[in-house]
């Protein structure tokens, strides 16, 4: 089987299930609904997308939501080249996805770790504990965009 | 702990006025400085690995920069060991670790602290999630640079090594 | 294999009354900035349960907080040993944003340093692999090399270990003179070395007896796992993110990828020799290859006040002008992939049209490998705990970043 | 003058100096100070290093380890608060003093030894075995994790040795028809590992791993529990510790002088005269050497696993044992000896 052929077929089954890929250099994008993740994502591990290369939280306040991003990965040499991108917005005050463990074994760590830092809840996710940041921390996820950090420039520590 | 010898009446308090005894023979000068000596020859840094500086903290042992020539060698457990360099970036989670391994420490012991982030945080200076070493520990040398050069590395240990030498280091011992 | 089979192995007797449970760093000497809660019955790990983030530094959030191309320091000191390596995926991805391409001299000069970079990192790790199982005189070997790379990356860059070397666009110093000389000589030496560690290490019946048959990764496995790098390739996939092409000059050289079938610690441990002696054919190739030209892109050039464009010309070293830290990104997003000396590295950077990133996202290759020390060593006796840890090539900074 | 004879002859007499000053006390703790710097400095030599130096520059830092020991000895000593204070004390000391005991069976000549007793080598490995047992108890006094299991580790690999260790040496005795260095020395013509140098390789082995030292330094395996039974010493206990291993590698490399090596012999005929342990200087100097080699190991292997070190000690050291008892009935049937 041909490059395109795979993802080709790829491409199809996603529509099947309602979804609309878009093709751009080095990347299919699919834009999905937390419902259709799943669906989506196994489809994609039947096609050969065998693993995850990252899971990404990006907080856009001025929306109210929370995109989560799944870059899938695949070492054979017909899909090496296109990294499968799917796209999911959830509400911003209560972030719940379903856990892709079942269907990625290494989004373990990546679920994680975005858990830990972005505050997105992954259902089914077996250990949702601290995992980069200190165990006691209460403080808000550091990487939404409304924990601030000084910025650059000169500032005194005021004691 | 209680003294075994407690019920001993007429030895006083023994436990006490011996460690009293010994302080007071440690500090005089013939003593005090031979074990200063060896202590300066003998500067064992722990097994511990705060950040990434310890890329140049491994190179400074090993064999362009050899610093064993000090008779400075990487060592097990804390409890043998009287030398804690703190190798960069002290995040909150290790600086906890680090209180206990200096707590593990037998005195005297010393500290050194290494790389900008072990001076003010560095190019991490505004993280959430790091901590100043100085606020936790007396240090002995700041080492600038980021990562600061094995050879800087081996100036401050030999700089150490003169200053315990001339025994200018804690009579007013700075316990934890 | 089914994904719940894998979990059941994963998560295999926790809470176990029976279970010893020991705890192996940050403290230890063969830890590193990690901690490992260990299980055991008797003798025979259980679970491993891999506690990191000793070393977490929030690059990505500060990455948001710094201009462009002030992150690039900032991004390279998560896998100080190789810095270039690490660099040059974020490069990449403002490249991609900015719609620049580096000119073809400094393609090569960054394809030079990635090797460079690579055979110290790999040093690095064979070094601890051999402390590892206490053989000192594997690290003091391998760290001793490495500081011959060391030298020859900061007679190119100025740096020993945070080099900054790739900018949007080219890099920041040319080839300066009798380099190649001193190229070829390290690579000569290292080549007589790379014999000598065989028969020292690779070949000791002691070593081999440490290593062989420990920590076995299946293909599928590996495959399944995300695993990257040569931990990867020593399971018998070709995989490399060299491959793509999408950075460096890898398809216009001619190399191997090397693969190893066992998948096991040994062949992780040589893989990384057989990898050694590839970045120094790569280098032999890209110094005879070697095109004349800028090292930077005409776009940037033209920036830079003709005052200091001539000297910096000559001289081989580019001064830049302050416009360039003020650099706006388009509005959009690039996903990069770069191959480090531990494996491939991810990042997507994501802008809304201002002076800093929106946000970066960095997988690097230790956070993906950190699964394996969940997975490999249940099983195992104790004692190849290190072994394992060892040939993963494991560096918890970059894994915490 | 009466007292200053008298003194003299007590000094020089077996019972005193042997334990003493040579191969005892003394000269134990100048192995010891030398033996650890030649380690240090002979891996230096081979990783491309220098090793200690300036401590004492003319001598290429010999004294290094005299400084490590006086810190040790001045440092703070914690006793911890969850150690069993009683072993977690007292443990270091006999381990101490039980590897210093066998030296009162080590004979300089042949009718200069300072215990005389016809089972000197008994005695000898006898005195060796208690070592284990303390540092099971120093394991289980100290109270922690890492100690418990380098206890354990110590357990197993105790097993694994001493067997061998026994059946090797016994075969030798079969061989020279005595249990007695002295008379083991002099009944050997011809070196004992040139008779049996099956049972030497066996010997050898199982006392490195007896000792401790690389391949077999299971017990301390710093890689996985940090400093096993010692991990919770400090100061001048940890010294004490440190230094057990050396002195009983020492004290075997005297037993296999001895016994494969043909101890003094060749005689150095005009010193024996002088003084009969003058004799013993020979034998010193076997052993050293004999030393030397092993702490150069170091330099060239790392550290075998738990289950592979019994596993040569039960799989191919013990048979290999056996097959030496054979092997010398066999050459005593057939009267070599």
């Amino acid at each position: 089987m041909n490059t395109g052929s795979r993802l080709e077929r790829l491409e199809k089954g996603l529509r099947d299930i309602g979804l609309e890929p878009v093709k751009a250099p080095g990347v299919l994008r699919v834009d999905a609904q937390p419902e259709s993740l799943v669906p989506a994502a196994r489809l994609a591990v039947e096609h050969g997308y065998d693993h995850l290369a990252s899971v990404e939280g990006i907080d856009w306040p001025s929306e109210g939501v929370i995109e989560v991003i799944y870059h899938a990965e695949s070492y054979d040499e017909d899909l090496r080249g296109t990294l499968l991108e799917i796209r999911v917005k959830v509400p911003r005050d209560e972030p719940r996805l379903p856990s892709l463990i079942e269907v990625w074994p290494n989004a373990l760590f990546l679920e994680r770790e975005t858990w830990d830092l972005m505050g997105v809840v992954f259902e089914g996710h077996p250990e949702l504990r601290r995992l980069l940041m200190p165990p006691d921390w209460d403080g808000p996820p550091p990487l939404r965009k409304d924990f601030k950090v000084k910025t650059e420039g000169v500032f005194v520590n005021v004691e | 702990m209680t003294c075994p010898f407690m019920g001993l009446a007429f030895l006083g308090r023994l436990e006490e006025s011996s460690r009293k005894a010994a302080q007071w023979l440690v500090e005089r000068t013939p003593v005090r400085s031979l074990r200063d000596w060896a202590i300066s020859f003998s500067l064992w840094p722990v097994h511990f690995t705060t950040s990434c500086c310890g890329a140049e903290f491994a190179a400074v042992s090993a064999p362009r920069f050899d610093m064993e020539r000090y008779g400075f060698l990487p060592f097990n457990s804390p409890r043998q060991t009287n030398l804690l360099l703190i190798e960069g970036t002290l995040t909150r989670k290790m600086a906890r670790a680090a209180e206990i391994v200096y707590q593990q420490m037998p005195s005297p012991k010393f500290v050194v602290a290494m790389g900008a982030c072990a001076i003010d945080g560095g190019i991490f200076h505004n993280s959430y999630n790091i901590v100043r070493p100085h606020e936790l520990f007396p240090i002995e040398y700041f080492i600038p640079g980021c990562p600061p050069r094995p050879e800087a590395v081996a100036q401050a240990i030999v700089r150490l090594h003169e200053k315990v030498k001339r025994s200018e280091y804690g009579v007013k011992a700075r316990e934890t | 294999m089914s994904s719940s089979v894998m979990e059941a192995r994963l998560l295999e007797k926790e809470g176990d009354e029976e279970v010893y449970e020991v705890f192996i760093g940050p403290q230890h000497p063969a830890s590193g900035h990690m901690r490992l809660i260990v299980r055991l019955e008797g003798d025979v790990i259980v679970g491993v349960d891999p506690d990191i983030g000793w070393v977490h530094r929030t690059m990505e959030k500060l990455a948001e907080s710094k201009e462009a191309l002030k992150a690039i320091p900032l991004l390279e000191r998560m896998t100080i040993i190789d810095s270039q390596n690490v660099t040059i995926g974020y490069v990449r991805a403002l490249e991609k944003l900015l719609g620049v391409e580096p000119p073809p001299r400094a393609r090569y000069l960054r394809t030079l340093l990635s090797e460079i970079n690579r055979i110290a990192s790999h040093l690095y790790g064979m070094g601890l692999a051999g402390i590892f199982v206490n053989h000192s005189t594997m690290f003091m070997w391998c760290f001793g090399d490495r500081e011959v790379w060391i030298q020859l990356a900061e007679e190119l860059t100025g740096a020993r270990l945070t080099h900054s070397y790739s900018v949007p666009g080219g890099v920041r110093r040319d080839l300066p003179q009798g380099f190649k000389e001193k190229a070829l000589k390290a690579i000569r030496y290292m080549e007589k070395r790379l014999d000598e560690y065989h028969r020292i290490f690779f070949d000791n019946p002691q070593v081999r007896a440490r290593y062989e048959g420990v920590g076995v990764l299946k293909p599928h496995e590996a495959r399944r796992l995300g695993v990257v790098g040569p931990n990867l390739r020593a399971s018998g996939v070709r995989y490399d993110a060299r491959l793509l092409g999408d950075y460096g000059v890898y398809d216009e050289l001619e190399f191997e990828i090397p693969v190893r079938e066992e998948g096991d610690a040994m062949s992780r441990l040589l893989l990384r020799g057989d990898e050694i002696r590839q970045s120094m054919n790569i280098i032999r190739q890209v110094l005879d290859k070697i095109p004349e030209g800028p090292i930077l892109a005409e776009k940037y050039l033209r920036l830079i006040p003709p005052k200091l464009r001539e000297p910096a010309l000559k001289e081989g070293r580019i001064k830049f002008p302050g416009i360039f830290a003020n650099l706006k990104l388009p509005k959009g997003e690039a996903v990069a992939r770069a191959e480090m000396g531990h494996g491939e590295i991810f990042y997507h950077v994501t802008s809304d049209g201002s002076k800093k990133p929106y946000r970066v996202r960095v997988v690097t290759p230790s956070f993906r490998n950190v699964i394996l020390f969940r997975y490999l060593p249940p099983g195992h006796r104790f004692m190849d705990l290190p072994a394992i840890y060892g040939s993963l090539d494991y560096f918890p900074p970059e894994a915490d970043r | 003058m009466g007292l200053v004879s008298s003194l003299v002859r007590l000094v020089l007499s077996p019972q005193f100096f042997g334990p003493i000053v040579f191969p005892g006390l003394v000269t134990v703790l100048a192995v010891l100070l030398s033996i650890i710097w030649v380690e240090r400095k002979i891996a230096a030599r081979v990783q491309m290093r220098v090793g200690p130096l300036y401590i004492l520059r003319p001598l290429g830092g010999a004294i290094q380890m005299l400084a490590d020991g006086l810190r040790f000895f001045f440092q703070e000593f914690i006793v911890p608060e969850t150690v069993d204070r009683v072993p977690f004390l007292l443990a270091p000391v006999v381990a101490m003093s039980f590897a210093m005991l066998p030296f009162a069976f080590v004979p300089l000549a042949p009718n200069f030894k300072p215990y005389t007793v016809p089972y000197s080598m008994p005695a000898f490995l006898g005195l060796n075995t208690v070592i284990p047992l303390t540092v099971l108890a120093m394991a289980w006094g100290s109270n922690n994790k890492f100690s418990i299991q380098g206890g354990i580790r110590e357990a197993y690999m105790t097993i694994a040795y001493e067997a061998v260790l026994f059946i090797s040496a016994y075969s030798m005795a079969l061989l020279y028809h005595t249990l007695d260095f002295a008379e083991m020395v002099e009944a050997q013509k011809v070196p004992g590992i040139l008779l049996n140098p099956i049972s030497a390789l066996v010997f050898f082995i199982a006392m490195i791993m007896s000792a401790g030292k690389l391949p077999f330094d299971i017990v301390e395996g710093e890689q996985e529990i940090v400093a096993g039974p010692f991990t919770e010493y400090s100061g001048i206990a940890f010294g004490l510790t440190m230094g057990i291993g050396y002195v009983q590698l020492y004290g075997f490399t005297l037993a296999f002088t001895l016994m494969y090596l043909s101890g003094w012999e060749p005689l150095v005929a005009p010193l024996y005269s002088i003084y009969p342990a003058l004799g013993g200087i020979l034998l010193f100097v076997k052993a050293y050497l004999l030393l030397v080699f092993i702490v150069f190991l170091r330099a060239v292997y790392g550290r075998y696993r738990l289950d592979q070190a019994l596993r040569i000690g039960w799989r191919t050291l013990f048979p290999l044992a056996i097959v030496s008892v054979f092997l010398s009935i066999a050459l005593g049937v057939i009267g070599v000896v």
